[in-house]
């Protein structure tokens, strides 16, 4: 049992309006010094099995059929290394 | 409800950015027989109103989760004063978001369970009968109005449903099909003391016969107004 | 493009570099002819000027020799002469007490193939702006779509997310959606059609143009910042026939992407700041930023005010510093307008702006020097006659051929084709139909479109038409309903233009409302094919002849070209919108069956006509013969008597038949209300001619019988043929609708349980994600 | 300039529509062995100046407060190191 994190994100040059609302209210509540969000998709996957790199590789093929939409978006996948703990 | 006497009962409808229901909330009220009174969301103040009601739309867009933003507006410092002072307190569909957003209401809206936006006559039934705003309905009472919504799955851990449920705070469930997956069928809520309630489905969009399914959203407004009559009565 | 800027000096000076035009999709000729205005090459950002706004897409320099057509139909309705016409952004047509109302629709078929969601979403957002663009209100939207083959895996990819967009836009600006079509066929598959119309209010003095008048008038850029969007995405998305390679949504200069995406809210904001600006009275002139973006405001504006407008581009907000001044000049970020400005009311003007939040910028000036200049850190980049770039584009005279294909299409008649005679047969024809994916439910798509914000929707799907009340303060409303049957169009190109033509305008009538004006949204495949050129001569030679008999003015419409996958080119598909006017909305007429005992009458004459018909396509998959026969004169009669009997209140129920015939009319007016019918059908024609043939011309109503004289007597006057045909019967747990023949005395019953079963479970079926 | 990174998922308790439809979308896509999907939110603030300790508390706050609805969420808040590149 493996979990695998897909990471989408909006491409650079596409506009991002969720992003931009978030900036807006960060600045309202006086979060000062942000010049920028993105707001993307996480998912995280629970892949049975060990994680060969063919069973990568079909992951990311999955990923990018389904889980991003490649005209607008970039996405990234990796096995999760266990993160920064709940804040 | 006397028309003349519930003219006196001022009830705010607050404007966001990307407040949608807005002129519809207004028009619903001035049909029962209240004055309505529009409230900008920069305002720090209510202006003495009665009541708020806090519409429908897309504020903000929505973009970060449903009345995210909105919740942190000038006008919500006033509300939410005025909420826990006991100022009846109506949020539709997005304003249901923007109350749940402020902790004046527990649980939260996800995504429907259908992923979809939805838009169709629904029947529901009334549960409580004894909130500010639905007094002039009967317990048990079916009604069928509009909903429209893209996240309108209520959600709240199961110690919470149980606790609302107990406490007679599920003002409105679905009657029939379940539209976006919410909890126990939950439609509408109120807090504790019964004044905040905040709905999913759109009663201001059945005030007309011409324009809507039905008249069966009245009740919400003329409930407002019927307990004020006696206080503005000589 | 180029590192070093290229400015007009540079370009005299260096008279021969090479520039890549052609990549921009000018040919030869074009380029020679620009060099010509100008006497000397252009700089590239003139070229990208020229080359995006003399694009099929915004020069119609394949179309508008047939366009000129509809400038000669009458400029006035019953109601008055139109406040504006053709050539603006939109027509504004009078419907009195001091109310206008304007209403235009517009293709993005290109773009929602590549993107669907985002295609269909600013495809909405793009028409909402060109309304807003006339000082009316936005009321309401429709959506006109076209899809392949409805099981086809790419109709899964593309119809979702189309039907998501346009949700999701016009949702999220608190437009109801009051009506459109969805229709399936192979001839889309690899280039669906997505057609958007909005419908705005204004009062008459409201009316504002797209003029640059008033020499020192400031030039104000107000909405979205600019971004890398869209970028040749008119000449490429909309001037060539797509190819899969752009796929990726990547192509035009420095790889921007060609995709668009919408920011509904930002352009809800610009509505009601718009809106305030306009009752402030700061506007002089006004026009949306759309397909060609600055190039096309700039030089539009320009070329209807003074003929002069100096523009200083680096004072343009940009969401991406790397952009190039050709690229700020092509680029098609959504949510943008510009509006001329009196120096005096500029404050007041960005005042406004800033309270609804909406960044605004004065990036120009109006001059009278008769010269489009555009100045980019300190030099001249840009310096033309405006209307050459706007209005003064190439014209060409496209071959035209009548297929060879075409009279055998016509001789292959339906004739041939298997006819059910048993009661059993004919009854599961008839559940087939009602079950097609082309005359089946509706509500998997509507369902997510908002119908009731603002209050004011009177009628919305499914019923014939949209109605939408003007105000609250008054009973008065439009109906609008859009139509277009393409087989019909290719047996016929002329005569189906006439009945996608008759057809909206015989819903209009239905609801009670009086059939005003016309907007169309005329999509084909190569104007460079001169099968197409010749359909496309037809449907507008069609449509000019069919207004003229009607009275009806053109008002607005669009024109979309290149909608093939290969060599294979769609149904020609001359989608045309009607609207009407109805006086007292509390009149309207719905289509569902009211009370028990009411009498149903078929009005019209049913004659043997099933060319193009959706019983040979669903059952045969056929496609050949002639369409119905257009009779214009009986579809005048057939509105005159459905407007008086509506206004008199004496049916109840109206509905009007088209695509499935008699049969999917009742079953439609059966499920609406969930009352059951009784039919006896005329013996004369048999059963299966009297309940599946689509001539046109016809309709079905409800009498209660005390007002069966006076209905009888509107028939009589109009020299309407109406015949009883059945009876409305109780609704319930056993409403049926049962079918009898007059002449055999033979039989068939089908619950409403079953029908419904059937017309409903198709689209959830086909879309739903378990 | 640094690159915080804020991930926002929908609580294990909590109804996930999408994450649902994502495992069942896999499957009819024959993607096999993917037993659970969660579907979240990524957000990328582009932060001005250093980050110092307090800084990060700061942004954790506004995560808390606007980001995350912690009600139906959790999120984590880290400071980005170079992550997997673009599949
Ligand atoms: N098929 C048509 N029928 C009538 N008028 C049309 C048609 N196509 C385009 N027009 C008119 O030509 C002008 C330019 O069309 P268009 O480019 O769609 O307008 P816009 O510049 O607002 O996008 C508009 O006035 C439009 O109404
Ligand atoms: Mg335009």
């Amino acid at each position: 049992m493996a979990r695998v994190v897909v990471d989408v994100m909006p491409k650079r040059a596409i506009l991002d309006p969720q992003g931009r609302a978030v900036v807006g209210a960060l600045g309202r509540l006086g979060f000062a010094g942000i010049s920028d969000v993105r707001q993307g998709k996480r998912f995280e996957l629970e892949v049975e099995g060990d994680l060969t790199e063919e069973r990568l590789a079909e992951l990311r093929r999955a990923a990018e059929t389904l889980l991003a939409n490649t005209v607008i978006e970039d996405f990234t996948v990796r096995v999760e290394t266990v993160g920064a703990e709940p804040a | 409800m006397q028309k003349g006497k519930s003219m006196s009962t001022r009830i705010g409808v607050v404007t966001f950015p990307g407040s949608l229901d807005d002129r519809d909330a207004r028009r619903a009220v001035e049909i029962a027989g209240g004055e309505a009174v529009a409230l900008w969301h920069a305002d720090t103040d209510l202006g003495g109103v009665d009541a708020v009601v806090l519409p429908g739309g897309f504020s903000y867009g929505d973009y970060l989760r449903c009345g995210a933003i909105a919740r942190f507006a000038p006008i919500m410092t006033p509300v939410i004063e005025a909420a826990r002072d006991g100022l009846p307190v109506l949020g539709i569909c997005n304003g249901f978001q923007v109350l749940c957003e402020s902790h004046l209401l527990p649980g939260a809206l996800v995504r429907n369970d259908r992923r979809k936006f939805v838009c169709r006559d629904q029947p529901l039934r009334i549960e409580n009968a004894g909130t500010a705003w639905t007094s002039a309905y009967s317990a048990g009472q079916e009604i069928v109005i509009p909903i429209k919504n893209g996240e309108g799955g209520f959600v709240a851990d199961e110690a919470t449903l149980d606790r609302i449920e107990a406490g007679g705070q599920v003002v409105v469930r679905y009657a029939g099909d379940n539209p976006n997956g919410s909890y126990r069928d939950i439609a509408g809520i109120c807090n504790e003391a019964g004044n905040v309630v905040g709905l999913m489905p759109h009663p201001e969009h059945a005030v007309e016969e011409l324009c809507g399914p039905t008249t069966d959203g009245l009740g919400f407004f003329a409930s407002l107004l019927r307990q004020f009559v006696p206080a503005t009565s000589p | 493009m180029t590192v070093t800027v290229d400015t007009v000096k540079y370009a005299a000076d260096n008279p021969d570099l090479e520039q890549p035009y052609r990549e921009l999709g000018l040919k030869d000729e074009e380029y020679a002819r620009i060099r010509e205005i100008l006497g000397r090459r252009p700089t590239s950002c003139e070229l990208a000027m020229y080359s995006v706004m003399w694009s099929e897409h915004c020069s119609y320099k394949s179309s508008k020799v047939h366009l000129r057509k509809f400038g000669d139909l009458p400029t006035e309705t019953s109601l008055g002469k139109l406040l504006a016409g053709i050539g603006e952004q939109a027509g504004v047509v009078d419907v009195g007490q001091g109310y206008a109302v304007t209403f235009k629709i517009e293709s993005h078929n290109h773009p929602s193939y590549v993107e669907p969601y985002q295609g269909a979403a600013t495809g909405v957002g793009g028409i909402v702006r060109d309304i807003l663009a006339m000082g009316a209100r936005p009321v309401a939207v429709m959506d006109s779509l076209r899809f392949g083959p409805a099981e086809a895996p790419d109709t899964h990819r593309v119809l979702p997310g189309v039907v998501a967009g346009v949700g999701g836009y016009g949702n999220c600006l608190g437009l109801p959606n009051v009506g459109g079509e969805v229709v399936f066929d192979p001839s889309y598959a690899g280039n669906p059609l997505v057609n958007a119309l909005c419908v705005g209010v204004l009062r008459h003095e409201d009316l504002h143009l797209a003029k640059a008048s008033g020499v020192g008038n400031q030039v104000i850029l107000y909405g979205a910042k600019t971004g890398g969007d869209g970028i040749g995405g008119v000449s490429v998305l909309a001037s060539e026939t797509f190819d899969a390679a752009s796929g990726d949504g990547t192509s035009g200069p420095a790889k921007r992407p060609s995709v668009q995406v919408g920011d509904p809210f930002m352009e809800k904001l610009l509505i009601e700041c718009t809106l305030e600006l306009f009752a402030e009275d700061v506007v002089v002139g006004i026009q949306d930023l759309g397909g060609a973006g600055l190039s096309c405001a700039t030089s539009e504006l320009a070329s209807a005010g003074e003929g002069g407008m100096r523009v200083w581009l680096d004072r343009v907000p940009l969401r991406d510093s790397s952009l190039a001044p050709e690229e700020i000049l092509m680029s098609e970020s959504q949510e943008r307008m510009m509006a001329v400005v009196a120096p005096g009311d500029v404050e007041k003007f960005l005042a406004i702006c800033a309270k609804w939040d909406v960044p605004a910028t004065v990036i120009g000036e109006v001059e009278d020097t008769g010269r489009l200049t555009v100045e980019w850190q300190g030099h001249t980049v840009v310096d033309v006659p405006p209307r050459t770039v706007a209005h003064e584009g190439p014209v060409y005279e496209r071959p035209v051929l009548r297929p060879l294909w075409q009279d055998d299409l016509q001789a292959d008649g339906p004739d041939v084709l298997a006819r059910p005679v048993l009661e059993e047969d004919i009854r599961a024809v008839l559940l087939q139909l009602v079950a097609s994916a082309n005359l089946s439910d509706r509500s998997w798509v509507t369902d997510q479109y908002d119908r009731y914000v603002l209050g004011n929707t009177v009628l919305a799907q499914p019923e014939d038409a949209g109605m939408i009340r003007v105000s609250e303060d008054t009973s008065l409303g439009v109906a609008l309903a859009t139509d277009c049957n393409g087989r019909y169009a290719k047996l016929d190109p002329y005569a189906g233009t006439q009945l996608a033509l008759a057809e909206a305008y015989r819903n209009v009538a239905a609801t009670g409302a009086r059939p005003l004006a016309v907007t169309d949204c005329l999509n084909f495949g190569s104007p460079e094919d001169p099968g197409v050129m010749w359909q496309f001569g037809q449907a507008t030679e069609g449509l000019a002849d069919g207004c003229r008999t009607l009275g009806l003015p053109v008002t607005g419409g669009n024109v979309s070209f290149y909608n093939q996958t290969g060599e294979q080119a769609i149904l020609p598909t001359p989608v045309v919108g009607v609207l009407g006017v109805i006086d007292d909305v509390a009149t309207r007429v719905r289509h569902g069956w009211r009370t028990p005992g009411a009498e149903i009458y078929l009005l019209g004459t049913t004659r043997e006509e099933f060319g193009g018909s959706e019983w040979a396509h669903v059952v045969h998959g056929h496609l050949g013969g002639t369409p119905p026969t257009v009779d214009l004169d009986a579809e005048r009669a057939l509105a005159d008597v459905l407007i008086e009997a509506g206004r008199a209140g004496v049916v109840e129920a109206a509905h009007d038949l088209s695509d499935g015939g008699l049969a999917q009319a009742v079953v439609e007016s059966c499920l609406s209300s969930g009352l059951g019918a009784r039919l006896t059908l005329p013996a004369e024609l048999g059963p299966f001619v009297a309940l599946f043939s689509e001539s046109s011309a016809r309709a079905v109503v409800a009498v209660r019988t005390q007002d069966k004289q006076r209905f009888a007597d509107l028939c009589a006057a109009r020299g309407v043929p109406s015949t009883l045909i059945g009876v409305v019967e109780a609704g319930g747990d056993d409403a049926a609708l049962v079918v009898g023949d007059g002449g055999t005395g033979a039989r068939f019953h089908v619950s409403l349980a079953e029908l419904r079963a059937a017309w409903s479970g198709t689209l959830p079926a086909l879309y739903e994600q378990s």
